[in-house]
């Protein structure tokens, strides 16, 4: 794994914010250098510690008894939808989190999507004790109100968001404004390998447990290691901790599959991409402190992303996963949102894991390409489908997903 | 040349800011030329960009209406060459709006284009002096100002950095967070003015600021210049909603500004001499 | 651990089931001793490999920091609430569809109440590969509606039972009816330390688990034995499963925390008991195929049970728990609905964790008698919150707790 | 002593089922009465218990038909004791509510009180021999029957354990599952008794049948009795169901009584010479 410590991956990176925050991330970049490169007053060791304890881990890589049978290779599931909470989110929110404790900070504030790492971030403050704010799109908290009620039962306040469309993109903005009103007191725990230096190696750093994990087993369970990993890209922190620890491993591929929504063409007028497909077909840009591939139209404005998965819904990614897309380490490909419905309901079915819809896209792009990944695939499950139960009786209901079970008792929601 | 210099030349500079295309293009220009008729000394023009995370609640929804109408860069500049003004124009957005425009990458052909329609200056909230070079090298090509903005928590290297870099003049952010009217000032620019007393660059500070007796007491303690957007923005935001005519809300403008400069100007006399600036 | 292959435990347990069930019966008792006691054909090596590869085992053993500040003495959490599915049900899901498959049966039946055994047995049968029917009372899967969905889109069939009050104890009886009909190609999988021999003792025995490794993971991590284990009690399977190993040592209090609903107190007339507390409260009888105590009337008819929490609202328990307590090894207490609650609301606010409405009897205990606990305290984390939330929020709603988030966008439900 | 013998002394005995106070006291004793004299050999008189596993939908719901009218044990055994019908009578409960009945546990009270008032033996579906001792030992003391239920899948020491405790008759369940009316009649049958030809012990087949028909056929097969539950239950719950009145019923229950019993009948001159029973 490549420590940057000067924030850019090629012509990526970088630290595009306002200067109100820069003090703030300077701050941060010295403590993530101290503390988590450094171990410094065993920073890493206690972040271990409680992601063993609190969070769960190590967990399993599973061979796929029936998804092996059917693709004729050995599928191993790497299993973060058993972290609590039920997402690898946990990993990175539990380490900044102690993060903001050692450095003395009285109060959190994250922004969330689907809510995975507003639930996360919830939970690792409320262990920590420390008081936390949630930034959610309006629209999100309308789409996923299980989640907002767990961070409140968590204690956490959350605050709507009700500028532009209340997704994810202003939500980060939110919480960026908040943040420089209240640097000095206020950590703000970002969800995913984005934003400005030092967050996207500070929380690819706390994710890379996956593949640290990961490469470790397949050496144990398999004797080697596998000839591909896959993993769903939204922001990319799930991809980028199954991937981190492979990175040097020539032999094996690396695929970032990203949310292909309803279709790869882009409407330039209404400002709308139907996908969140932004490693494929997204272009070099500047967004939410970081430059990296965006969906943006032709003057620059940031498009609205679309996918069938809340937490997949975001139009910049990475720029480290950008950077190693450039550098053909790391393939980016898409499946669109029937696909990834239809694999839902595939590994609920025949392996009886229920995953995140973000997850399936994974899933979904197994079961179209096996034949080209090799004899041994590991799939990153990043998390559970539990959370996404309201969606897919709805998105199923819309469509004709020809492996979906009769929902009609659930036709109107749970 | 960058007319920038002139608007400090004869005492403090009012200037004031407005989204361009708030809530429509047409509405715009009139507002635009109100500030002038106000006695604005510099405008800052906004180039709306869709996630603006700089800008408080008032802002953004100025930036909602003003995308809703169709604002783009190319719009911008149409409306720059239309505008019938003639104090030096700052043109503030961020930096990826800078970034794509034009066929090359890079923020020169917007640099380019923003000086054949007589924008004087840049200021990019999102692009802070480690990333600024691109942008600094277009604006010496073109001989154009790029200001930047301190913080109150902005200081030592930092803050050399940024100083070695600015031009036109600094824009001093009375206190941290985002933009947005407040109902007093901040005493926190105090001390940002005095971290910056060894610099010789024109001092204009912003955020918060909504009336005229802000805007004394900004100059008294030190201020060259003051710089007011939430404030006006209110003024236009509440034209938009209550139907009022394009022309009403320009006098009201017109009035708001008048009543800013005056403060300025009010503010030169109540300045006490200060032992550790010049 | 004791085993007992007679199926009695002092005069409780036996085999009080239709004749038409006994082959089956012994079968299972033939299987249950080959398989699981004498690990024939490497089962029991399978089973625990299963149970960590696609259940997550071990555990976590947590040291609970806030609580343990709060109470003074060590709090200890045992974190079943992180196997797969959300709670310690697929231990023994996992083992009986396991053996189902040695026996070479062809399909899976089993009850469930809350859902949680359903959703197990659900995902232990598509993990491997057997179709699965699952009763619910009518009552029930309204009250469960999103269990209801999971257990569905694994690839369950769920059949509503709507005799009686339309809950755990109708769906039980309307299971053993099935089995009765279908032994020979059939398992049915029950769902808690109850029901004929040898039906507790396998349960125990794959539940028991969860106190090998706590038992285990104390000595690692504290040097000694706990003071005292606290589980809650439905049917009994998570309070013998963490119990077993520490049977023997003496040193060692057991508690059983059952519902005390909303009053010790029953309505003959009605026969209704408003509470689940047979171990406190019940008599000696016969329900489900075992002698044990149990929630009746005079004249021996079954009365209906009540809690907040669906899980452990039935009126038996099981006969090792119903022996262990004559025998004064085992202490039945019991929390009312309100504490339990608060107790819900207090774990999620201080521990970041938001446990099962029936854990959370567990923790009002704790909450309420500590002080007699000793030093080290560990509680069994039985399961996860999210199947709650709809109750948590109407139940709040009815009552002033006073640690309760302000939940006021939650009227009228999620 | 026991009358359950009687039953079988000419030829093959009709063995009807109700349960008692279904749907409520008074129309339950008229019904009970029905049978007879549509010709019912014995009466299986069911005490509703709440958890009736071994039953289906029909009975299942008599029973809770009963319960809501308020029976109980002891309202049951006032119902033998006011229940004008001269054939022997057997009690089908469960094993709760034997054991709960009276002062001290265990089965002896419940039998006492049951020999009091008339009732001649009992089954108990929930009750396998391994666990019958105690009711076993309460029913010699009082000269009552305690009739098993064999399945179809009872072989071997179980069959023999059960057959060791069985008086009465031996109730031989059909087919697997729970009862309730079927359309044909199971050739499980037959082999049940096969298996039990050695035992000198009356055999009574039920779970299913419906018409005198099937009766006749089972009783071809060597039967020598049936016992018909669910096809009786199904017109008390129609009746009450249409708001008959109980006479009508009562008429129905009869008719239904009387089709079954001469099914018995002929079922006996049908009877073809089997090899290996005597
Ligand atoms: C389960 C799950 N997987 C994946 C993602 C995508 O995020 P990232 O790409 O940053 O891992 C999310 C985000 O909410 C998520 O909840
Ligand atoms: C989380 C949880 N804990 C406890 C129980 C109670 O069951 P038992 O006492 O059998 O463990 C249940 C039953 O559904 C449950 O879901």
């Amino acid at each position: 794994m490549s420590t940057n410590t000067d924030g850019k991956f090629g012509d990526y990176g970088g630290q595009y914010v306002p200067e109100a925050l820069m003090p703030a991330i300077e701050e941060l970049e010295d403590a993530y250098e101290r503390y988590v490169l450094e171990n410094e007053d065993g920073f890493m060791d206690e972040f271990r510690r409680r992601l063993r304890d609190f969070g769960g881990r190590p967990t399993p890589l599973q061979r796929a008894d029936r998804l092996s049978e059917r693709y004729d290779r050995e599928v191993y599931l790497k299993r973060e939808d058993l972290v609590h909470g039920g997402a690898h989110k946990l990993n990175n929110a539990l380490g900044q989190v102690l993060l903001a404790k050692y450095m003395g900070k009285e109060r959190i504030v994250a922004e969330t999507g689907a809510g995975q790492h507003g639930t996360a971030t919830a939970m690792a403050a409320a262990h920590l004790d420390i008081p936390c704010e949630i930034y959610m799109g309006k629209r999100d908290i309308n789409r996923q109100r299980p989640n907002v009620f767990r961070m409140r039962i968590n204690g956490a306040e959350v605050n709507p968001v009700t500028v532009g469309r209340g997704t994810l993109k202003e939500a980060i903005s939110e919480t960026m404004r908040d943040w420089a009103t209240t640097v000095e007191t206020t950590h703000y725990v970002i969800g995913s390998v984005v934003g400005p230096h030092p967050f996207p190696s500070m929380v690819r750093d706390f994710q890379s447990v996956i593949s640290k994990e990961a490469r470790k087993q397949s050496r144990e369970q398999f004797g080697g290691l596998p000839d591909s990993v896959l993993a769903c890209a939204g922001g990319g922190s799930n991809t980028m901790g199954a991937f981190a620890n492979f990175v040097d491993d020539e032999g094996v591929d690396l695929y970032a599959v990203e949310a292909g929504g309803s279709s790869l063409d882009v409407d330039e007028e209404k400002g709308v991409a139907p996908n969140s497909a932004s490693l494929s077909t997204g272009g070099d840009g500047i967004l939410h402190g970081a430059r990296t591939k965006l969906l943006q139209d032709r003057d620059g404005q940031i498009m609205e992303s679309h996918s069938v998965s809340s937490g997949l819904d975001y139009a910049g990614v990475g720029p480290e996963l950008a950077y190693l897309v450039d550098e053909r380490r790391v393939i980016p490909v898409n499946v669109d949102d029937d696909a990834a419905l239809e694999a839902f309901h595939r590994l609920s079915q025949e392996e009886g894991i229920i995953p995140a819809l973000e997850t399936a896209h994974a899933f979904a792009y197994l079961h179209e390409e096996y034949e080209n990944l090799g004899e041994t695939v590991v799939v990153n499950v990043s998390g559970r489908g539990d959370k996404d139960l309201e969606s897919v009786i709805e998105e199923t209901s819309k469509r004709n997903i020809p492996n979906a079970p009769d929902m009609s008792m659930f036709q109107g929601g749970l | 040349m960058s007319r920038v210099p002139e608007a400090f030349e004869d005492g403090p500079a009012f200037i004031p800011y407005l989204a361009v295309g708030d809530p429509d293009y047409e509405s715009s220009l009139e507002y635009v030329e109100a500030l002038e008729r106000g006695g604005a000394d510099l405008i800052e023009l906004g180039l709306p960009f869709s996630e603006p995370i700089a800008e408080g609640p008032t802002i953004q929804s100025a930036v909602v209406r003003s995308l809703e109408g169709g604002m783009t860069p190319t719009r911008f500049f149409e409306f720059v060459e239309e505008l019938d003004v003639d104090v030096p124009l700052v043109c503030m957005t961020y930096y990826n709006l800078i970034y794509q425009y034009g066929d090359e990458p890079g923020p020169r052909p917007f640099v380019e284009k923003a000086a054949e329609v007589g924008i004087d200056g840049f200021v990019v909230p999102d692009l802070p002096a480690e990333e600024a070079g691109p942008l600094r090298e277009a604006c010496d090509e073109f001989d154009r100002d790029l200001v930047f903005i301190v913080a109150p928590t902005t200081r030592g290297e930092r803050l050399e950095r940024i100083m070695d870099q600015v031009s036109g003049y600094v824009y001093v952010q009375a206190r941290l967070g985002v933009t947005g009217a407040q109902e007093d000032v901040s005493d926190q620019t105090g001390q940002s003015l005095d971290r910056l007393a060894q610099w010789d660059v024109p001092k204009a500070v912003g955020f918060g600021i909504k009336t005229g007796e802000h805007a004394a007491n900004i100059v008294a303690g030190g201020a060259d210049g003051i710089i007011v957007g939430s404030a006006l923005v209110d003024i236009v935001a509440e034209g938009h909603e209550n139907g009022d005519s394009a022309a009403e809300v320009a006098d009201r403008l017109e009035t708001k500004a008048r009543e800013l400069k005056d403060g300025a100007l009010r503010g030169v006399e109540q300045r006490v001499p200060h032992p550790e600036r010049q």
